[in-house]
């Protein structure tokens, strides 16, 4: 066990797995020499070679569609992609090509490509560093996505994403790079895709969220909790396919559930989870699912902080929830 | 300043012997054989669409030269990236008529489980990957593919397909110019058949030819005709061997002309010129070749003859045994999208199930 | 009023709208000589020429790029993407571009571009000729998306659509091209945006759909009503901004929802249609609210007709609706 | 074969009378402020985000040949598609140094409602268009807005600026293949300034150079020297005249260097040498014009100073000016999303006015 940054633990993950795994490849901008723009790759230039850590021209379709031709034929790539603002050039790539391989050959082509990309706001990024794209990628059929809170789910999830036989979108809360640091068990322990983790126990409501708004929620929870209201929150992990039923046998219990994401409302995964909850939770349910979300609005500069969902929004639903 | 036009077979039906590829006689005859199967494949698709028996197909009629001469250049560990008009090259990899027979119908003799469109074929064992309807997505895969092989230190050339209209896809561009810089074993195969659906390529692009795109990448760029089944065998044998040497990547145009409608859901005669397509009817890659053999005695008139309705009747039979075959299960809808069946799927199974009204 | 099909009524539209205001031109891949791979824009490259008819090179993010450009500077533009499955190359254009032009400038510039696109299944073309694309744009802030299912609307819808101040993602649900057919008002008639169309009056359920599967309700509506459950069907028409009177106002009513799409069913349209009627109407819900949508897969070519949904399993979930 | 490199400032300070573009002495001076205003913009950017009073800065410096003499060529109703480098073009177009400092602060002195990151400005009187931040997005819509003026008979042109990283993008391949083949009054201008980030030139791309591309798309393609202004002015106007005079659209390659890192979130240390940029600095390019200047008796040492020293002090007194405005209200988060407010915007305004606790 050593305690490190969130970033720090895709770092090592990333290097492990290297040395563990030939096939790895990493390949993305800026990814070699410079180490990264957020340093996930700082050194592994140097250690594995310009071979294995590859700087590629500016073109996203081009980083995805050599990383799908990669892993047809053997190879682990890694894909970064700078921004997850930056990954829509390469969404043809995702949707019609590295989605849909082992569907359409009936197995017999599948591409096993990791694309790590820094995801949400919190950085004054403005529009273009600071979206949350997961929607996109969890409507698309075919794909896994991940979204990790702390060094020790990072690190973990995405060694399993390397390992996984399928496509993962793996997005990092570039919030937490730096301000999420934890305890992170040493090399070759995955955590598993596909489970959630009960960040917290509680009786009275449910908030299901990841990332980022991971800490929104225990921030909004330990307020609550002074006021006695217990809630139990849940940390997806893994967004898509997800842990159905850490989220039912929640609500269940407690019989209301928020939802809270950064990412804007209208059709974001906030509208699957309070459906899929409705849907199989019905005759539990206290209260409406309710949504807190960022705003429908292109991701703003200066009014990022309102933008953001924070305890105080969070709080408020719960309030809501619980008085209805 | 103009790349010269690559050509071997001369108006007279003799081979330039400058740049003839120097095949032996059984190689050459293969080469024939190969051509009129893709013409009699052709043939039949068109009419098994027409019949109502297969839902479409896309015929590669004109283009056979172009087809036979590059597939026939590759070697054991080669690796293509197809578009939907190369079953010629996928067959010469290797890939089964059988079983590109039975995509079209899309029943259980699909191997791929009726999940694509007809034309829309892969062969794992064969090395020849998914074709997808997007254009030109395949070609930044190749090369992926290519550097892999590179980074394992095989030598094999990994060739992409692609049509003119391609060539105006960012994918193309990210393609090249990845190869260009990581100087990837690389073949990039332009099938410049002069038309992307309706639009003529002089309107796709202001460029002096497809293949000048190269030094944009800096790799070269080659122009053959497309027509001409020893020229593009040649020039195709060439850049696989500078890719397998680990001399980088190679972009081909071969200049042909697609004969058909693009596909069996389009009219040609709406947008082209009847003299047009019968002046390149005039240059049928098939008749050239076999002027050519004729002169060089590998063929006479009754083998030719002989040699289509053999194609035409291996067809036949490979469509009468794949239309036998039952339709896929409806279970299998569900199946492939991951490597194992998620809880959302595993409940969807069950609607392909699902009685009339409960 | 004349008697039409639904492909004919958008080349209405086109036609007089062009007549009407020399701002607009069309462009995109086929749509000139060839008059479009549907015959949407058959004629008015020789009606209107080739510089208001535009037959582009192959690149979609060209062709969407081109347009906003146009539209920046007083063009009417209207885009045909060929088939929806092709637009994923203008994503980028699309998502951070056109859909922020007016947010990120403050009002500066703004880009009228029409993007038209024939959608949905039910002509067996397979993964890349049968997508339902629509949630993509509805989660991407600033964008309006249409789907017509009548000949009328189609017309009066896009004639909306090419006056209105902001893009529009023009989904025409190809399966209707030549089978919906029904009488059309004359010139100049425009159905608002925002608006939905009551399809069929009904007390025990409402069905909300748009598109393609708005005959599927029909066709699940008239069977039910021989065993004495009336079915009310909203076709939406406007997909977003959406009009949330007339969805809530239903439900209120029947207090049972049934929504239906073909797209798949994660984080779909369905799903936020789904968790804002729960929101918004829980205390008069009977039931959840049903999701008969397509599947979580790439759309299949040989098994389509069991991939779509059809009155049978909307059926289904309507008498699931009324026994729960 | 490499295409020519475009010079008229030479080593010894004169200008090469065949190339030089016979600029007034008024102009050479304007040009000269107007390069040192962008330089006192970036020393004072750089130095606002150290100290935190803005939040991110992308600076020009070493650029400023290329954006001034490029900038300067403009004429009244052309347009601009910049890239988030450009400031010292639109200044030249008449964007307010209030409004782009304003912007950096993204308060209420920025007209565009503190929506954007620094340097993510517009101006539509101005006719520059909003800079974004994903790389070449703006070359297609350069294309059409020139498409628009060509449309209307307008004689105007519409320049859209990108860097060498830029070129790699589907987006300018689009874009350049297009106005090929639309003829579209266009001008591709890119400062290669070696550098995308940490990615030298040379691993961007294999192509002899960015120019060199310029006939994959059939249109001319032009190297001139980027710290050469007047030579930087002399092209682009000559484009910009060909593009106005309906002969099609060319593409500028502006060959310079980025002194700085790449913004201020970079640190170009980690991957350049020393001794590279110090070289460069040693050729910048207002030094090199002020010393033609003071060749032909325009510019003298104390000149040269008080030119600097103005232009800080306006930039100074601006930042004071605009620093001091109070922050954006809280309900445009939900404005401009579109013409009219629909409901769920509506509602979401309520959101930005919660109360701490119901
Ligand atoms: C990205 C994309 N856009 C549009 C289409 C529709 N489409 C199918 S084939 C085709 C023309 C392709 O022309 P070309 O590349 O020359 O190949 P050819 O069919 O002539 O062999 C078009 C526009 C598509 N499949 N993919
Ligand atoms: C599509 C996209 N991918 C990645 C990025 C991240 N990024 C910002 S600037 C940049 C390098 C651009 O280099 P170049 O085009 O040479 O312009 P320069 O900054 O040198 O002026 C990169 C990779 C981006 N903004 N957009
Ligand atoms: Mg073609
Ligand atoms: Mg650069």
């Amino acid at each position: 066990m050593a305690t490190m940054t969130l970033v720090q633990a895709i770092h090592d993950a990333l290097g492990e797995e290297m040395e563990r795994d030939p096939r790895i490849v990493l390949l993305g901008e800026d990814i070699g020499k410079n180490g990264g723009v957020f340093r996930a790759t700082e050194g592994l230039w140097e250690r594995f070679g310009a071979e294995r850590v590859i700087d590629t021209p500016l073109a996203e379709a081009g980083i995805v569609g050599m990383a799908i031709g990669m892993a047809l034929d053997g190879l682990r790539p890694v894909a970064e992609i700078q921004f997850a603002d930056f990954i829509y050039p390469a969404f043809d790539q995702i949707v019609s090509e590295l989605a849909k391989f082992r569907y359409r050959s009936a197995g017999q082509f599948t591409a096993p490509v990791v694309i790590r990309a820094p995801s949400g706001g919190g950085i004054k990024g403005g529009h273009y560093h600071s979206q949350s794209p997961e929607a996109y990628f969890i409507h698309t059929a075919g794909l896994n996505v991940v979204m990790p809170s702390t060094p020790a789910d990072a690190k973990g999830l995405l060694a399993s994403a390397m390992r996984d036989p399928d496509p993962v979108i793996f997005l990092e809360p570039k919030a937490l790079y730096r301000t999420a640091k934890g305890e992170v068990p040493d090399a070759g322990s995955a955590v598993p895709l596909g489970k959630a983790r009960i960040v917290r126990k509680g009786s009275d409501v449910t908030v299901v969220t990841y990332g980022a708004t991971v800490r929104v929620a225990e921030e909004a929870a330990a307020q609550a909790e002074g006021e006695g209201t217990a809630v139990e929150v849940i940390d997806l992990r893994t967004l898509w396919p997800m842990d159905i039923e850490a989220v039912i046998g929640s609500v269940e219990k407690t019989g209301r559930a928020v939802v809270l994401h950064e990412a804007p409302r209208t059709c974001g995964f906030g509208a699957e989870l309070a459906a899929l909850i409705q849907e199989k939770a019905f005759l539990h349910l206290k209260a409406p699912v309710a949504r807190v979300t960022g705003f429908d609005t292109p991701f703003p500069y200066a009014l990022e902080k309102l933008y953001l969902p924070d305890a105080r929004r969070t709080r408020n639903a719960i309030a809501a929830a619980l008085s209805f | 300043m103009e790349l010269p036009l690559r050509v071997v077979l001369r108006e007279d039906g003799s081979a330039d012997p400058e740049l003839d590829p120097g095949l032996d006689d059984e190689a050459l005859r293969i080469l024939f054989r190969k051509m009129a199967l893709l013409r009699a494949l052709d043939e039949k698709g068109l009419n098994l669409q027409r019949a109502g028996r297969i839902g479409f197909y896309i015929g590669a009629t004109g283009q056979e030269a172009a087809e036979i001469g590059s597939g026939f250049a590759l070697e054991e560990g080669d690796w293509v990236f197809p578009s939907y008009r190369d079953q010629g090259v996928a067959l010469l990899q290797g890939y089964p008529l059988s079983e590109l027979i039975g995509q079209l119908f899309g029943n259980s003799s699909d191997v791929t489980k009726g999940r694509q469109m007809p034309n829309h074929w892969c062969d794992r064992a064969a090395r020849v990957v998914s074709v997808s309807s997007p254009v030109a997505t395949q070609l930044p895969q190749a090369v992926g593919t290519a550097y892999a092989a590179k980074l394992r230190g095989e030598k094999i050339a990994v060739i992409g397909y692609f049509g003119d209209g391609g060539s105006s896809t960012g994918e193309f561009h990210a393609a090249m110019n990845f190869a260009g810089v990581f100087r990837t074993p690389n073949v990039f195969f332009c099938s410049n058949n002069r038309y992307a659906i309706s639009l003529p390529v002089a309107r796709q692009t202001a460029a002096a030819s497809i293949a000048a795109k190269a030094a944009a990448y800096g790799i070269p760029g080659v122009r053959v005709d497309g027509n001409d089944v020893l020229a593009v065998f040649r020039v195709t044998r060439d850049a696989l061997e500078r890719a397998r040497a680990g001399e980088g990547p190679t972009l081909i145009e071969a200049l042909t002309y697609r004969i058909g409608s693009h596909s069996t859901s389009d009219d040609a005669t709406r947008y082209r010129p009847a003299e047009e397509v019968e002046a390149w009817r005039g240059k049928d890659p098939i008749k050239r070749f076999a002027a050519h053999l004729k002169q060089r005695g590998l063929l006479d008139d009754p083998e030719e003859k002989a040699v289509f309705e053999e194609a035409r009747e291996e067809v036949r039979r490979t469509v009468a045994v794949c239309e036998a075959a039952p339709p896929v299960p409806p279970e299998s809808l569900v199946e492939d999208v991951y490597a194992e069946m998620p809880w959302h799927l595993e409940e969807q199974r069950e609607w392909t199930r699902m009685p009339e009204k409960r």
